[in-house]
């Protein structure tokens, strides 16, 4: 590419690799060890200053847990931490390729980002209500959500609980606090965060814990949820998932260049944390932090998780077209359920054999609720939803207009 | 009516509407720019936080985005919030969080999550506001699908149609002309101003009573023509009726969408004539959606074309003000074109 | 055409109309949300980074409002900016720049400052995209004076149309049917999809040429009906003509305003009958605009009420996507109805 | 009020007084010298965090000019400040007493933040093109427009360069390098971003300097502008009049309770700047210091002025609705023009007798003015104002709709 031509003085920020570099990420520092240390809860929102631009690690890629932010998590929710990514990442594998055979028309994976779904869920409420983006199928998974009606949701066919009405993967499940996604990004940040100043106003102890990608940090969605949250000391978490590309930008377009997205919350006076997204324990640390917090009144608190998108953007993506094909592998920060594992084997509660007896009934278990699903219908097939119900739910009851179009619908068949 | 009354503006019929509401319903929360201790640059919460305390009606920061997009969080977790957006004029920045979430919530989510929420913003123009203080952009609400738009022309209807829209469980855009605050308005601007205080219409019962979406009310009866109108328009169309020397159906439409097309029809399928007025720009205005269904319902009652009459497709301008509001020579000019043709 | 053609699908047509400009005219800019380097999640822009330079075309942040604001910005000070939104969907976190800002810059500033931009967004259903990928906005452009509002249908148009509208010195709504991009469709999802490649409308002239705004092309000649469409639904109502056996005067409008009511009602006289298709939703769309302008210049001439044949008033179902869009079936029962009446 | 009804855990922030309170600022620090240093235009946006934190003064009350940011400012320029801050007061009050006679439908003074335009604008070059709000008359002023044009605009009359078609102070000057100003809050902001972008990609060495109140920092277009010029490093300055009020609501409605509205620049990688704005030296200083660094390519800087509105908002408003009547005498920082007359007096080049001479030669000119300019018309008699120019302009060309509305509009007189 002619980068020279027409050169001007307008800076255009570049990733650092494309397709056809070798990607060489050894200019990121990886702090070896926990940083920056664990104030308290209720602390000043500046002494989170130098966490907004630190990094809060626990997991050593040896294994070990160290440090000030160590959750000393009980071992049997270390397990079912690890299995809850797992299945995240079987449940995707299998989505995804049944999207490929055309059994729905689109997916979207979480691969490399199931620590920051699992781990943050493991630390809230169940009564805490999540406003998620499409990359948090791990909450649902975490809270015991069925995953035969998420899978029903993305074949949009008879077990579908929203009809057929929403594009895959745009869950809805107000029983386990996962709100409506959006397909408009960035809206459910302020959303949330009236969500929560409804939780303060009637007592509650219940928080709001709102989703963005890095890359939707640019809309004004995002300030607003910062500004009102600050100015009403709402009682939420706003986290942003910097999984490092917004599609085919690179995180650099959404921050400039100069700053952590954690950053964007020192300037509302709200406590800042920023995460390793991969390290399961360190998210789950960072979470309980931020919901004391907002429970005691103290506010919200802003997370970025860093972490990396291993896989395409959607199914109707292809990353080698941007990024080189090695970068997911050589992501200085490893994979998350990798990580997990190693501290397990590292301290003599779990070995190989156990972990690829799990990874297999795992993909078992989905391949079973899969058939069981797709026996309800699918896009390559019928998808058996009743068509009628598209004039359902666009307010509590029909009005004229739409029966009047009901009826005309009926003409057609 | 047995309830007894009490002689209101249309401010006071508002205030009254969301005092009534926040002392039944401790969910109700109303909240704007300006709106808490200083009582909206209306006044039409004046006192509300003073009586129901600082957390049930409080200023907002400078963000229309934000003002919708709390209240679609609040309204989602069981609340009734009513947003005020100073002027409609301002509502854009807050578009995004109405047509694509108040509006899709209930749908997208099949009825897992509801946003029971209204929006109060002034419309219209009268006050020498000009491009950016006398918008009417029902239009485009009213394309919408899963809101509601209202817009009341008198105080009676402004307490009993914002009762409703509060307790609706749909959200609810309440469009309020701003030019019929103190007192209707005829559209002749060197008449001096006419209050409430001596009109039947001012006379708003205590206490609660709603006044039901998708319903007209009729202005007047008369066999010539039918004149459909809304807010500000529907005074105009009165006093140009009058001037003119005809007997007009005069039909206050105040529910926009879901419309009471029934009503509209009777009328037009009777007098065979109709005229459709109102202040916000032509192309694509509300008018075009009336006259295509009356057009659609009415077609072999029809005996001359329907007329809009309307502001003028430009900016609202602000020195020349009474040239853009279609006013009562551009109405009466109107009338004559129906009455006349065929 | 003396020029020499080459065959492209509009996706290229597009692209060469954006290649054309920025090698002609160095202030013409190219950026949206994945347009640089990817060339645009639909290809619109591809190659353009690697032959004109990062600082010609490049990838924004996601912020739509964000985009048009520097649009505006960028237009005031020279510059000729083509702004992508992604899908149409998410051009309402940008509508107040558009509406407020770059529609009234000029009026308010009296001519001072002009904002000669243009919006490039996909619009449309037929790729299962569900409530957030599917819709059609343009009545909520066509209500906003200062703003012109386009949909081609096929790539000669698409070019040329394009080239217009970033020559034009008012801002442009560019809409384009995204189940266009690839081929003609006739609305039934069932039939092999069909491609441009061995489409007349699908060979383009090399080089820079126009086609101006105010006017229509007429797709099919006909003496029993006349049919108003754009974008995609022009080619169901030609597929929907053939198998309901009528003649029909096709008029694609694709200039929605400024609107060549001429043409459009030279035909509605001519045939007596109007049959008015969109894909948007009906209420307020801009089939009503279209209707109340052919009754009132037609009126006389209307042997039957007009009928609008549209998509429902519900956000756009994904797996229902078939039985929202307004395919043939439905655009015949329209035609019957038209046929029939009067 | 009572404040404890329905009490529930929802902050709801409220200023330190209202009506019937005695203000009392003694608790906000006013530091006696400059605060913090001065560093070079280049530095790394980090260098500026303190800056955002603190603010940058020059004046003593005593009249003494001191320290680091002390501009040096040439003696002809000081008294042409001192000037410009008067004629814009004049013109103010001139224009707020004709408002009350019906001249004109509306206005708004700038009284207390004149040395926030002046200042900005002496430190600018021409071709620098301002995006104000409807607070920034005094640039104009400083950079000659003509004063009668800017009456006509708000008597619009015939002589209105604007004839008619926008609301009194709503400003276009494109001669003077002085964007249309909107009525829409916030907007401007973008644009004026993307206005030097333009400048960048045109290899120009002018700037854009953008204004907001801060109050409107809440909306969207504040956060898009500070996130496309981190993004694209856009040679600007993006200034935040912090004036503590929005019309009724105090600062703290848009600020949160925690932080300077400069401190929202920080997680953007920004310069930030925070700066005494009732100190034209201070004001000048801290703009030709962003100046410099945008034009030397060093990208954006934020800068809050923090002042007072010692005014209504418009004349629609009686401030003392909502806050003390004493309050704008009590604020600390003094007012701007009586703190650069007393330095000019410090320094032996001023004195009482020419402040009031000129004081009144000021009202003088300004009433000669206006006599001239409402003799072209007024809103209490005949605006004279052209009704066909209303269909002008809102295209380059009439298209046919419009003709054809311009024609029913012929039927109508
Ligand atoms: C308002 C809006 N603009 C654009 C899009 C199209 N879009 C969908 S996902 C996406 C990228 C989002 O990136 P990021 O926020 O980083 O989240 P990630 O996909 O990485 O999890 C874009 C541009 C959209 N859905 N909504
Ligand atoms: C988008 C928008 N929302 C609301 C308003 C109404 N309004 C006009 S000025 C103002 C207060 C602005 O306060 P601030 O930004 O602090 O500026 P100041 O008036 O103090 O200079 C408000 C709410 C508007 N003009 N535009
Ligand atoms: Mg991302
Ligand atoms: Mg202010």
């Amino acid at each position: 590419m002619s980068k020279t031509s027409n050169q001007s003085r307008l800076h255009i920020p570049e990733p650092p690799f494309r397709p056809g570099d070798t990607p060489d990420y050894s200019y990121i520092s990886v702090p070896t060890a926990h940083t920056p240390p664990r104030p308290d809860p209720l602390c000043d929102d500046y002494d989170t200053m130098e966490h907004a631009l630190g990094l809060i690690r626990v997991l050593r890629f040896n294994g070990e847990a160290v440090g000030d932010w160590n959750p000393q998590m009980p071992l049997d929710l270390m397990h079912k931490g690890l299995k809850d990514m797992m299945m995240t990442r079987a449940m995707d594998d299998r989505m995804f390729n049944m999207q490929r055979q055309g059994k729905m028309s689109f997916y979207m994976k979480s691969r490399g980002e199931e620590a920051v779904s699992v781990g943050h869920a493991m630390a809230l409420k169940n009564s805490d209500m999540v406003f998620p983006t499409y990359r948090q199928q791990g909450i649902l998974i975490n809270r015991g959500a069925s995953i035969k009606e998420m899978m029903c949701q993305c074949l949009s066919n008879s077990g579908d609980p929203l009809d057929g009405k929403s594009i895959p993967v745009l869950y809805s499940f107000k029983k386990h606090g996962f709100f409506s996604i959006s397909g408009n990004l960035g809206t459910q940040l302020i959303q949330g965060v009236g969500w929560a100043m409804a939780n303060a106003y009637k007592n509650l102890d219940d928080i709001a814990s709102v989703f963005t990608g890095e890359g939707a940090t640019a809309e004004g969605d995002f300030h607003y949820a910062l500004n009102f949250a600050s100015t009403y000391r709402a009682p939420c978490i706003i986290n942003v998932v910097n999984n490092q590309w917004a599609i085919s930008s690179f995180q650099g377009i959404a921050a400039g260049e100069g700053e952590t997205f954690a950053a964007r919350g020192t300037g509302f006076g709200l406590a800042t944390l920023r995460v390793d997204g991969n390290d399961l324990l360190a998210v789950y640390a960072a979470t309980k932090w931020a919901a004391e917090r907002a429970r005691k009144g103290g506010g919200a608190t802003l997370i970025e998780h860093f972490t990396y998108r291993s896989s395409g953007h959607s199914t109707s993506d292809d990353p080698t077209k941007y990024r080189p094909e090695s970068e997911p592998d050589i992501w200085p920060f490893g994979d998350p359920i990798e990580r997990l594992k190693m501290h397990l084997i590292a301290i003599g509660e779990w070995d190989e054999d156990q972990h690829a007896a799990l990874e297999e009934s795992c993909k078992k278990e989905i391949r079973d609720i899969y058939k069981s699903a797709e026996a309800l219908g699918s896009l390559s097939g019928d998808t058996k939803v009743d068509h009628y119900t598209m004039f359902e739910q666009v307010y509590e009851e029909l009005p004229r207009h739409l029966r009047d179009q009901r009826d005309l619908f009926d003409e057609e068949l | 009516m047995s309830a007894p009354t009490r002689q209101m503006n249309m401010i006071e019929a508002i205030r009254d509407a969301l005092d009534v509401k926040m002392s039944q319903d401790p969910d109700v929360l109303v909240f704007g720019e300006d709106v808490g201790y200083f009582g909206g640059v209306f006044r039409c919460t004046a006192g509300l936080q003073e009586k129901h305390g600082l957390h049930r009606c409080f200023d907002t920061p400078i963000s229309e985005g934000g003002i919708v997009g709390i209240a679609v969080g609040m309204a989602a977790n069981g609340l009734r919030p009513v947003a005020e957006i100073q002027f409609a004029d301002y509502i854009y920045p807050g578009y995004d969080q109405i047509a694509s979430e108040a509006a899709r919530l209930r749908y997208r989510s099949n009825g897992d999550f509801t946003a029971p929420l209204t929006i109060r913003t002034p419309v219209g123009g009268g006050i020498f506001g000009g491009t950016t203080h006398s918008q009417s952009p029902e239009a485009l609400f009213t394309h919408i699908s899963g809101l509601k738009t209202i817009i009341p022309s008198n105080p009676y209807d402004a307490k009993g149609l914002l009762i409703q829209a509060i307790e609706d469980n749909d959200p609810v855009l309440f469009l309020e002309p701003k030019r019929l605050y103190n007192g209707p308005f005829d559209g002749d601007p060197h008449k001096p101003a006419v209050s409430w205080a001596k009109h039947e219409l001012g006379q708003v019962p205590e206490g609660h009573y709603t006044v039901p979406f998708e319903t007209v009310r009729q202005f007047s009866e008369g066999d010539d023509l039918t004149i459909l109108a809304y807010g500000t328009m529907v005074w105009v169309a009165e006093n140009a009726a009058r001037e003119a020397g005809v007997n007009a159906d005069i039909l206050d439409i105040r529910s926009l969408l879901p419309l009471d097309i029934d009503a509209i029809s009777a009328s037009v399928k009777k007098t065979g004539r109709c005229l459709i007025l109102h202040e916000a720009t032509r192309t694509s205005g509300f008018g075009a959606e009336l006259s295509a269904q009356v057009a659609e319902h009415c077609f072999f009652s029809l005996e001359a074309p329907i007329v809009r009459v309307t502001g003028w497709d430009t900016p609202y301008p602000h020195a020349q003000e009474w040239a853009f509001f279609p006013g009562p020579k551009r109405v009466i000019n109107g009338i004559r074109k129906v009455m006349d043709a065929g």
